[in-house]
């Protein structure tokens, strides 16, 4: 059983199909939703993702530097400053528009 | 030229000075001061007539040429325009027989019409403007005479055209007078168009020529006309096997010339300008329009006559055109009423019978040519004298139709005195100046051969005498009709309206009387003597003396004749003139509204050239041009349109391109990179 | 080795737990949900961190991610206090899509993975801790330091920071157009707007700040 | 820094200065852009001098040599890698093109003295304008002369868009988007002569010097022609010029119909010709045909028009067709016309759309049957009206004639590797114009200054301000002096184009089959 369960050890690919799932599924609602803030929340699965792989390839590529993890520290910071710009501008927008519906958003082609 | 007298070397002065008059009056007096403007406009020209005739005198006692003939003076040379090396223009002034002469006649009837005209418009609004306007023609015309190449002489002839417009079109706000100023610009325009071209022409092949000459050439400039009357010159012109549509190049360019000057002398049928242009002050008539400036194309033909001369065909068109306006317009004086429309029709026969006898001259028939400037000479000073007499009228009774003048000669002693002597010099009358000059241009058309230019020349002599005498015996004869008068004048002050007519002002009668001893003293003058053709070796003939009986009796004849019809037809009952004309019918009324000329112009310029090219090329523009420029920006817009409508503004959907846009590109790169 | 067939069951729990919550992030009607979903994936990625090992990363992603920016989320949609902010119907056509879109991405994806030779995790002496390692990268200076990008993701959290606050001040309907509009809709939209940005601006820019200066100590 | 650098300095630092002013002092406004330009036309003068002192020892060399020359000339290297350099110069033929510009935009200064709608935006845009074209006329540089050339053509559409009237945002649109086709084909054409030049620089000066294959002149030619063509207003690409003058304020029309259409046949002159003479040579009959078309067709076009604004924009295509018929004649008449044609083209359109502006700041209307008998209530502007009219129909004495007897000349005499026949009997269509013109002009002005006043409130009306005429005085002299002593224009110009002609000669005998 032990060994069993020690043979599952998942390789690289196993890893990367998780997160590429992952990815797939902020896509899907990236795409999907109506709400804004939705969005933006299907977004943060993709940045989310992103962030794994990073540390995912420092560990099977260089297990002995930790520039993936940078990354990772990165991608969670910028992430940080995204959500912050983005939740503002859903707020002032819901002020204008008393909506968040990026189905209705669509000034930018007028 | 060291030995020329003070005069002769600054010939530019003469034309200087009403071109400094000219500026001084229109850019510093006319505004300020009215009258001291045309004393000063009138002072400037009298100075420029006094140095004329100085110069003349200096010319005159110049030593002859080995030929006999008087010498040929370019003592000014400026270069002005330089086109190319050996095509430079340079202002400058040409001293020759003819240009000496006009240069005399056209200061002294421009000082007298000066001072004339300081009476005549005295008081009116535009005095200042008339008078700049004045100095601008006469500077002008001055330049004109002078010039030693062909690109002063069409510098100056657009300038005098300019003159004459704005004083044709001097009272401004009535549309005949603005309508006959545009009239005489364009129609005199187009014909500058065909000097122009000739210019090209001859500028072209005399260029190669001068370019082909080398140092034989040297000082000399293409277009000068000392260059292109040099006889080399002109055997090279000659031999240009250059043809287009069959006619030779040098005929070309002379007929093209000829154009010009046809157009300036108000040559059928390009005549049509002249009678408008009377809508000017009458001055101005009698100074532009009669004794200088239409003489101008005259003058073009004379300056340039070697080159007619060596084009048979170019002669052929100068006499038959200049012949046939002679008739065709002292046809139509006979019936105007319009006193300054008659005037109008003599000049422009007169100006006919000037150039059918440059048209009947040849190196081996000269006399043509002199009797031409003769005849240029001498109708210079009583046209004008029957001009400024028809002004004196005018001014007195306010009215132009002689139908409603009459009996004016107990009124106006003086101007009737004048306008008679005047009137009996173009009828040809010995010894008055008009016999003298009309004598030699018959002989001349007799004597070269030309035995129909000869009847027709005997035809109009006796038409002109029929038709001055009509004007003369309506107005000045019979009974006084003008009790009611129109003021369809052309000028303001009608103080004396309805009182009797009386005398004009000694300052318009004194010019007129200087003008009345000319036409008796102008006959006399050597004309013959001095302007003569001067053969290309250089050598005179002997000079065609006195009068020629042959001619001289029929002139005079067919004159008397003309005065004794006029004088039957409307000195007495005027009941015969009535049913004359009734009995001419349809014809007379054809001649009357001169051969329904105007109306074809009219019909040429509105209804073809503005309806059927202008107006056509407008909307053409508007609607192809530029509907091409909008469909193009229209289907460039219908295109965005298609592409538009994948933008729908929605994140989502671009999010969907984008997605594919990585499937794909993810694809296309496994795709291309697999071994 | 028992350690590593922990290691194992808790790697496929965490990969089912993170799918299935990332599921109802997508799919939940509700925001709210979903955004608890989210910081539950997250929670579970730090888990993976862990089995990664980065306890270091891994406590960030539970402070920042799961503590701040879900936080953040969920404050803001809860403070708004509208319904139309907590609901979503995605409709039919976008869902096909956005299927289609996610298929053919994790398709291309498998794909790709197929022919790739995979590595098993290295067996070598991990260093005791990432977080000196992580301190040693992010402030060195040297040729393999992260000093510089380290800075200038401050300065983006700073400029987010202000940015934040002044996209979402309190701004009269009237005022729109003339104090500079942030947003381009923001023009037309002053227009429509009708006093609604007192209620939801008031509370606005206090959730703001605090999770940036926290992430940019991170 | 040197006297070309500052010519583009000035006003380009006066627009900064403008920019300083308080937008609410309208008037030191005013002022600040009149004294900069003052001041550009007093070094203008300047230049002028000191060009001429370098210039004139070297008029009787330049009359065999086959390469221009440059004075004052300015290079400092810009984008070395790719041969760019600064390289700013005088030759005659920018100097008097720098002189009209210097002098038209004084006087759109002056005429634009009533403009209150955002003062300061339209000088500061106004000034830049014409730094760019300072710019365009002083660089010999390919690629700073497009940059320039860009400049120059930008600023007019918020200009004409903004400050003007009628259908200005079309025509505005218009006349840009059109004017970026050109500019494409110029930058087409730069960049084949870039890079087909071994060097591959941009320096006119050099490129000069380099022999560009016959097949790569021949189709690298019409483009510059056409391009530069379409500011010209080369039929049938002038459709702009109407719209665009109608709708632009006076300053701006002035500017416009005086400078920037002098670019086009500047650019075709300078690039086109200079350049490629084997091209040129081998379309230069093409192109005489086609601006014959200009010429008769514009003047015959301006026959019927309404407006006094349109009028005078057909006259305008009428007479730069003259500019480019001029360049297309390949000899030195022709181009020497050209020359004198742009700039007394400029000197006369800009006096006609300052009289336009202040004619309708004063009656309101544009529309020519609307007018009469202004003569008698404004005697100044009409006479100045009526000595640019008679300078546009040609008038010997102003500038117009001095230009068109070149041209016609140049026309007519040809050259040897053209048929003379096809170009005489081009020439004499091209002459019917002077007639066409005439009966335009006239009519035009008779309606509007002649007869009786027409409107009743129009006989209230006053004469021209103090400014006005000092704007018109200024321009009206310009014409009188240059028609009267062409001399001056003549010796600034003639030598820069002695060399073109000689090069144009040069290939010309290289032509097989050509006598």
């Amino acid at each position: 059983m032990v060994e069993y369960l020690q043979s599952l050890t998942p390789d690289l690919n196993t890893w990367l199909m998780f997160t590429s799932a992952l990815f797939a599924l902020g896509i899907y609602g990236m795409l999907s939703r109506r709400n804004a803030v939705g969005v933006l929340l299907s977004l943060e699965l993709c940045l989310n993702a992103g962030a794994v792989n990073f540390a995912l390839f420092n560990r099977f590529w260089s297990p002995v530097q930790v520039d993936g993890a940078v990354m990772s520290l990165f991608v969670i910071a910028i992430a940080a400053a995204e959500v912050v710009v983005a939740m503002a501008i859903f707020v002032a927008l819901f002020g204008y528009r008393r909506t968040v519906d990026v189905t209705q958003l669509n000034l930018v082609r007028e | 030229m060291p030995d020329l007298s003070f005069i002769l070397s600054h010939a530019w002065l003469i034309p200087a000075l009403p071109l400094a008059s000219f500026l001084l009056v229109g850019l510093v007096l006319r505004p300020l001061h009215k009258p001291l403007a045309g004393a000063v406009a009138t002072a400037a020209v009298f100075a420029a007539a006094g140095l004329s005739w100085w110069l003349a005198f200096d010319y005159l006692h110049l030593p002859k040429t080995a030929g006999g003939a008087l010498p040929v003076l370019v003592p000014t040379s400026v270069e002005w325009l330089r086109f190319q090396e050996g095509l430079s223009v340079h202002l400058g002034t040409l001293l020759d027989p003819i240009s000496v002469m006009l240069l005399v006649v056209v200061t002294t009837v421009s000082a007298l019409v000066h001072l004339y005209s300081t009476g005549y418009l005295h008081g009116e609004d535009g005095y200042g403007r008339y008078f700049t306007f004045l100095n601008l023609f006469t500077f002008s015309m001055l330049g004109l005479v002078l010039a030693p190449n062909l690109v002063q002489m069409y510098v100056c002839w657009e300038l005098v055209g300019a003159s004459s417009f704005f004083l044709i079109g001097y009272y401004y706000d009535r549309p005949s007078a603005v309508s006959a100023s545009k009239k005489a610009f364009i129609v005199t325009r187009f014909a500058d168009l065909g000097f122009l071209l000739g210019i090209l022409v001859l500028g072209y092949y005399a260029f190669t020529i001068h370019a082909g000459m080398g140092a034989a050439a040297a000082g000399q400039q293409a277009l000068d006309f000392a260059f292109l009357t040099r006889p080399d010159v002109l055997s090279q012109l000659q031999a240009l096997q250059g043809q287009f549509l069959g006619i030779g190049t040098l005929t070309l360019a002379a007929v093209l010339i000829y154009t010009g000057g046809a157009g300036k002398s108000a040559m059928f049928p390009l005549h049509i300008w002249l009678p408008d242009a009377m809508e000017g002050p009458t001055p101005v008539s009698a100074l532009i329009h009669a004794a200088t400036m239409v003489v101008a194309g005259v003058y073009l033909v004379a300056r340039s006559f070697p080159i007619f001369a060596a084009s048979a065909e170019a002669l052929q068109v100068v006499m038959v055109v200049g012949a046939f306006t002679s008739l065709f317009a002292a046809t139509i004086g006979c019936t105007q009423d319009d006193i300054k429309r008659v005037l109008a029709f003599s000049t422009l026969s007169q100006l006919g019978y000037m150039m059918f006898a440059l048209g009947v001259a040849s190196y081996e028939h000269p006399l043509g040519y002199t009797a031409s400037m003769f005849h240029l000479f001498t109708h210079a000073f009583f046209k004008a004298l029957l001009f400024l007499g028809a002004g004196s009228v005018i001014h007195a009774v306010h009215t132009n139709n002689i139908w409603q003048m009459g009996g004016l000669r107990k009124y106006m002693p003086i101007t009737h005195g004048l306008f008679l002597l005047a009137t009996l010099a173009i009828a040809g009358i010995p010894p008055l100046a008009g016999f003298f000059s009309k004598d030699e241009i018959l002989a001349a058309a007799l004597h070269s051969g030309h035995t129909v230019v000869f009847g027709v020349g005997l035809l109009v002599a006796g038409m002109t005498a029929f038709y001055m005498f009509r004007i003369y015996f309506v107005t000045f004869w019979g009974e006084r009709r003008l009790s009611h008068l129109h003021h369809q004048d052309d000028h303001s002050h009608d103080d004396h309206s309805h009182a009797d007519p009386h005398e004009s002002p000694a300052v318009m009668w004194i010019p007129m009387a200087v003008l009345g001893l000319l036409t008796i003293g102008a006959g006399f003058v050597p004309i013959p003597e001095w302007v003569r053709l001067v053969p290309l070796d250089g050598k005179l003939p002997e000079a065609h003396h006195g009068v020629d009986l042959a001619v001289a009796i029929p002139g005079t004849l067919a004159g008397v004749i003309g005065i004794a019809l006029a004088w039957f037809f409307y000195a007495g009952d005027p009941q015969r003139a009535n049913s004359a004309v009734l009995k001419l019918g349809r014809f007379y009324a054809v001649i009357k509204a001169k051969f329904y000329f105007d109306e074809i112009y009219l019909f040429v310029t509105k209804s073809i050239i503005f309806r059927l090219i202008a107006g056509p090329i407008a909307w053409f523009d508007r609607m192809v041009v530029d509907g091409l420029v909008n469909a193009t920006g229209w289907v460039t817009r219908l295109g965005g349109t298609a592409v538009n409508a994948s933008q729908t503004g929605q994140v989502q959907t671009y999010g969907s391109w984008l997605m594919s846009g990585v499937v794909l590109a993810v694809v296309v790169l496994w795709a291309t990179t697999r071994q | 080795m028992v350690g590593q067939a922990v290691a194992n069951v808790l790697f496929y729990l965490i990969v089912a737990v993170s799918l299935w919550l990332a599921w109802s992030v997508v799919s939940s009607r509700r925001i709210l949900r979903a955004a608890v979903a989210l910081m539950g994936v997250l929670g579970a990625s730090a888990g993976l961190y862990l089995l990664l090992g980065f306890p270091f990363l891994a406590g960030v992603q539970v402070l920042v991610y799961v503590g701040g920016i879900v936080v953040l989320l969920v404050f803001a949609v809860m403070l708004t206090r509208s319904q139309e902010l907590l609901e979503d119907h995605p409709s039919d056509l976008r869902h096909k899509v956005a299927v289609l879109a996610g298929g053919a991405f994790f398709g291309v994806h498998l794909w790709a993975l197929r022919g790739m030779p995979s590595a098993r995790a290295p067996r070598v002496s991990l260093p005791a801790s990432d977080t000196e390692m992580l301190g040693r990268a992010l402030l060195s200076t040297g040729a393999d330091g992260y000093a510089l990008p380290f800075e200038v993701v401050s300065l983006i959290l700073l400029a987010a920071m202000i940015g934040g606050i002044v996209i979402a001040r309190k701004t009269q309907p009237g005022q729109a157009a003339t104090t500079e509009p942030v947003h381009p809709l923001a023009a037309d939209a002053a227009l429509t707007a009708a006093g609604s940005a007192e209620q939801l601006a008031e509370s606005a820019p206090a959730p703001v700040s605090p999770p940036v200066r926290e992430a940019a100590h991170g | 820094m040197g006297l070309a650098s500052w010519l583009i300095l000035i006003p380009f630092l006066t627009a900064l200065a403008v920019l300083a002013v308080p937008t609410r002092r309208s008037d030191l406004i005013r002022w600040v852009a009149l004294v900069g330009t003052a001041a550009h036309l007093a070094l203008t003068s300047y230049t002028t001098w000191a060009f001429w002192q370098e210039a004139s020892p070297d008029l009787v060399a330049v009359r065999t040599e086959t390469v221009s020359r440059v004075y004052l000339v300015e290079r400092v290297p810009w984008f070395e890698s790719l041969g760019i350099d600064y390289l700013v110069g005088v030759d005659g033929v920018s100097m008097s093109m720098v002189i009209l510009t210097s002098i038209i935009i004084f006087t759109g200064v002056l005429a634009s003295w009533n403009v209150v709608h955002r003062t300061k935006e339209f000088f500061t845009l106004l000034l830049v304008l014409v730094t760019g074209v300072f710019g365009v006329f002083l660089s010999f540089d390919l690629f700073l002369f497009f940059m320039f050339y860009e400049v120059a053509v930008l600023p007019m559409y918020l200009l004409i868009g903004v400050w003007g009237t009628g259908r200005k945002e079309y025509s505005a649109m218009k006349l840009t988007l059109m004017l970026m086709v050109g500019s494409a084909l110029i930058l087409v054409g730069f960049l084949a002569m870039y890079h087909a030049n071994g060097s591959t620089t941009f320096d006119l000066t050099k490129l000069a010097q380099a022999h560009f294959e016959t097949g790569l002149q021949r189709w690298v030619f019409p483009l510059i022609f056409i391009g530069f063509g379409i500011l010209g207003a080369m039929y049938p690409f002038h459709t702009w010029s109407p719209d665009g003058h109608a709708s632009a304020p006076t300053a701006v029309s002035m500017l416009h119909a005086g400078v920037l259409m002098k670019l086009g046949g500047y650019g075709a002159l300078r690039i086109g010709v200079y350049l490629l003479p084997e091209g040129a040579q081998y379309w230069g009959l093409f192109f005489m045909a086609v601006t014959t078309i200009n010429i008769v067709y514009g003047s015959l076009g301006a026959i019927t028009q309404k407006d006094l604004k349109y009028f005078t924009a057909y006259s305008s295509v009428s007479h730069c067709g003259f500019v480019l018929f001029g360049v297309a004649t390949l000899n030195l008449m022709g181009l020497k016309g050209a020359v004198l044609q742009m700039f007394s083209h400029g000197v006369m359109t800009g006096l006609f759309f300052a009289l336009i502006g202040m004619v309708y700041g004063r009656t309101h209307t544009r529309i020519i049957p609307e007018m009469g008998g202004l003569g008698k209530v404004m005697p100044w502007l009409a006479a100045c009206f009526y000595i640019g009219g008679m300078a546009s129909l040609g008038l010997p004495g102003l500038a117009g004639f001095i230009a068109e007897s070149h041209i016609f000349l140049g026309g007519f005499f040809g050259n040897s590797w053209t048929n003379p026949i096809l170009s005489r009997t081009l020439t004499v269509l091209a002459t019917l114009s002077i007639v066409v013109t005439a009966v335009y002009v006239l009519r035009g002005l008779a309606t509007v200054f002649q007869g009786p006043v027409r409107d009743p409130h129009h006989a209230e009306l006053t004469d021209a301000t103090l400014t006005e005429r000092l704007s018109t005085g200024i321009l009206v002299a310009t014409l009188v002096v240059t028609g009267m002593v062409p001399g001056l224009l003549i010796d600034l110009i003639e030598g820069t184009l002695f060399p073109i002609v000689n090069r144009l000669q040069a290939t010309g005998m290289a032509i097989p089959g050509h006598s």
